[in-house]
């Protein structure tokens, strides 16, 4: 079966979510690659959204972080201050999915504004539960459409904290967990390198080329030698996929 | 000395307890949004409002583009699942609304400080972020036992908590089920409450993850059937997405956002 | 990574998870007391343990009586509406247990900020009372905002949380019901917890006013029907009234407690 | 009818509970007095208990501040770090029923030790809720048996604050309470005086003389010029009351 570049970034991310226990979810991509890893591989990975469900099993995609049906099908669910304070700030999810307006070489990520903050160009919606879930969930995946103005030399603003100023920023600040270890994007992986943190691209899915990636990045964007190409979507993730998206 | 909450028409509870300047607060994480309450506040024209919000969405939208608020105190603005939300956009690009900008957890917990009665909250969050820079209620704190560096953020010091729940009783006892958000906070943490509710009922009866606040910490019950539309109300109705979608080509155009803001 | 609670005799799990030297809280506000587990921690002699407990009562009696404690940290020793516990009260008189005493919302917030991943918590309390001189964990702190004086209290650092519960599932998940007290808080904030339940069920159905633990955040499940008795657990029994009453005989006579702890 | 002290008691305790919202209430007399308040003269009185019960609607005493019955007849159950945190801490509780081993003329209490911390004589069950119900709740009740052992010159140690050493010291410790507004005895009640805070004797209960009172004292206590005696328990309250201790 031939794919779009969205189901390839899906189905990259569910992938990630083998042998996780608890994941928190946002709306969008996030949200249709965990609930794909849980229908294929993985049907106990504990699904936890922002209103406050913890481990939703969501018969169609949510239409909202509180869809009803999110909370219909939860193990059960806490207030919102319960998720921020005793879910996410001692580090019990394991890992959680962003997005970004503006991602830097250290995976450092903008959600609030292009511009000035105080005579924006761009306002967008701004934090939401993405800087506590940067700091806190084991670890975090960045899920973002590659291009030059997303992937920028300089976030106008740092919204998120991925690996800041490099080796050595995350434990100075504090954060208890490992930051983003994985960037998946419509044309490859980008991994930050074990020494340095800055993001490297160490897959690129079928039919992408290195070079597209380099073009689609605002700095100079490091290659790894041992460059793979992403599996494809296999049937089954295609399948299983779609009927999701289908499901309203 | 309250005893109970007394029972009001929407209109009166906003007359009464509402007044130009206050910090007010309409709570509801998608679910059991205060949207008709949101409303009422714009039709008494409503001015100068610092208006609290985790999650401004498109009642907010309305109230901005109407002139109700002068500052607006949040943590995520957008028409969930649809886009931007185009009147809250412009108000702050073009400078015309004061902001101060939080995450989710900084917000949940000034929500917690003003329902313990406490002036601030302490967190582990914030650090290396830009926000700090640009919002003064963001300031460090060091614990005195470890010396650790963690962050505190203030009480809200709401005058007005305004919600919507599936039901009260006749005294004001109030329940709210299914995701309940930061709404007991909000009710707890503000000097007067208004609730509307889906019905009005004999008797409430436990349910699993509810929330109840009781008659006494709640000023004002007004039933409103369908106050939450378009989001949606567990056990009475579902969100209404195609309004969330429609919303976007309204806010989009100041011509017909003035022409919606007639019809309301 | 944990995935699952495991399901294992209690007698594995306080000997798998329970080190001479621990700090082990065992919660339960007069509802749902872990008895049974306390009593296998006697059973199996540990011993130096820093227990933890917001009332202390008849197992905890036990438990110092047997020798188990090196430090007690608590906020109100008794046995409720009987009188005195006289091990925990003669420990103490005579010097042998060192104590670290707090009130119940010092304790409460210890244990909030345990599970929250706080090194402390903020509260207004303890302005004039004689328990700071006496508690080196209770120490001021300013508002960063107000300038206000409020108290901190540092997170209880349990290494071992034990509660007993109503039902939990195959896969490890648990729930409780009723007054719940510091339960999810106790084995939120440890780092190992065990919880014996009256039963071990198919479905957990979700129930008013219940605390869920998810499998993920326990660490051993025992089931252990009668694992609360004398204290009760609602929808399975009731207080056993007689008991508490007739172990203030026990405990007040130091052979009687020697010829109890030999049967048990 | 006749009647025994303790019950003058728990009458005088009951009778301080009109038009009272919320009263925070423990085991022993306070429970009795709140119980009978709620069968009289106040049927919608709001008993809250610490174990969580907010709203307990008992049918009979209480065997501890966590019986299940409270739960079950309970307009809502809390959890205990909200009990504290967002219900007495604010100052939602109007009235909190206190005991005491040992008061003093400011109506400081001590529940903790007699004799000396480190080397107590008696060691006591220790804070419990108290310290934070003094501090908090509009008023206090403090009741407890009038003897020279428990009303002392100076408590041996201050578990909760009465009115600390006089005019103003609840207002320099930040207490937002009011502090105790009566202390109801076996004898009569006494009050602080508006002026000092020193507890005065402004009531004996029936057939007693404030000599009686003044013997029981460990300080001079001062009597009121325009002390009253308490009127007695009405048929009405002897027989709710009897009904509510007969009920097991």
């Amino acid at each position: 079966m031939s794919w779009e570049p969205d189901e390839m970034m899906s189905v990259a991310a569910a992938r990630e979510l083998r042998d996780v226990t608890a994941c928190f979810v946002g709306i969008g991509l996030p949200s249709t690659g965990a609930n794909l890893a849980r229908r294929t591989h993985s049907p106990d990975l504990v699904l936890v959204y922002e209103a406050g469900a913890v481990g939703a099993k969501p018969p169609r995609l949510p239409l909202s972080i509180g869809d009803g049906m999110l909370g219909e099908t939860a193990d059960y669910i806490a207030a919102v201050p319960e998720i921020f304070n005793y879910w996410v700030q001692p580090g019990r999810i394991d890992v959680g999915f962003l997005g970004a307006a503006q991602i830097d070489r250290f995976a450092n990520i903008n959600t609030t504004v292009i511009g000035d903050y105080d005579h924006p160009k761009v306002r967008l919606p701004g934090a939401g539960g993405a800087p506590e879930i940067a700091a806190s969930c084991g670890e975090v995946i960045v899920i973002v459409r590659q291009s030059p103005r997303a992937f920028v030399e300089t976030v106008d603003f740092i919204t998120s904290v991925g690996h800041g100023d490099g080796p050595g920023s995350r434990e100075k600040l504090g954060l208890i967990g490992n930051g983003p270890t994985k960037v998946i994007t419509d044309l490859g992986i980008l991994e930050p390198d074990p020494e340095t943190c800055e993001l490297v691209l160490t897959h690129v899915h079928p039919g992408v080329e290195a070079d597209q990636a380099r073009e689609a990045t605002g700095w100079e964007l490091k290659v790894a030698d041992d460059l793979v190409t992403t599996d494809p979507p296999t049937d089954e993730e295609l399948r299983e996929l779609r009927e999701l998206v289908a499901a309203r | 000395m309250r005893t109970h909450a007394e029972i009001t028409s929407l209109e009166d509870a906003v007359a009464d307890l509402v007044h130009d300047g206050d910090i007010v607060a309409l709570e509801g994480f998608t679910h059991l949004i205060p949207v008709a309450a949101g409303q009422e506040l714009i039709r008494q024209r409503k001015r100068d409002l610092t208006l609290v919000r985790m999650t401004p969405d498109i009642v907010y939208d309305q109230l901005i583009g109407a002139g109700c608020a002068r500052k607006l105190i949040f943590s995520w603005g957008g028409n969930p699942g649809v886009g931007s939300l185009h009147r809250f956009r412009e108000a702050i690009q073009t400078g015309e609304l004061e902001i101060e900008e939080h995450s989710h957890a900084g917000m949940a917990n000034r929500y917690v400080a003003g329902a313990s009665g406490l002036p601030f909250a302490v967190m582990r969050g914030y650090n290396g972020t830009s926000l700090p820079e640009h919002t003064d209620t963001i300031k460090p704190i060091a614990c005195p036992f470890t010396g650790e560096q963690l962050t505190a953020v203030p009480a809200l010091g709401l005058d007005v908590g305004i919600i919507h729940a599936q039901q009260a009783d006749r005294q004001g006892n109030v329940q709210l089920w299914g995701q309940t958000g930061v709404q007991k906070e909000t009710v707890l943490g503000a000097k007067r409450s208004i609730v509307t509710v889906e019905e009005i009922v004999d008797e409430l009866v436990p349910k699993p993850y509810a929330v109840v606040l009781p008659r006494w910490v709640v000023t004002r019950v007004c039933e409103v059937p369908g106050g939450a539309k378009p989001s949606y109300a567990q056990d009475y109705y579902d969100r209404d997405n195609d309004a969330y979608k429609a919303w976007d080509a309204i806010s989009r155009d100041k011509e017909k956002f003035a022409a919606w803001l007639e019809t309301l």
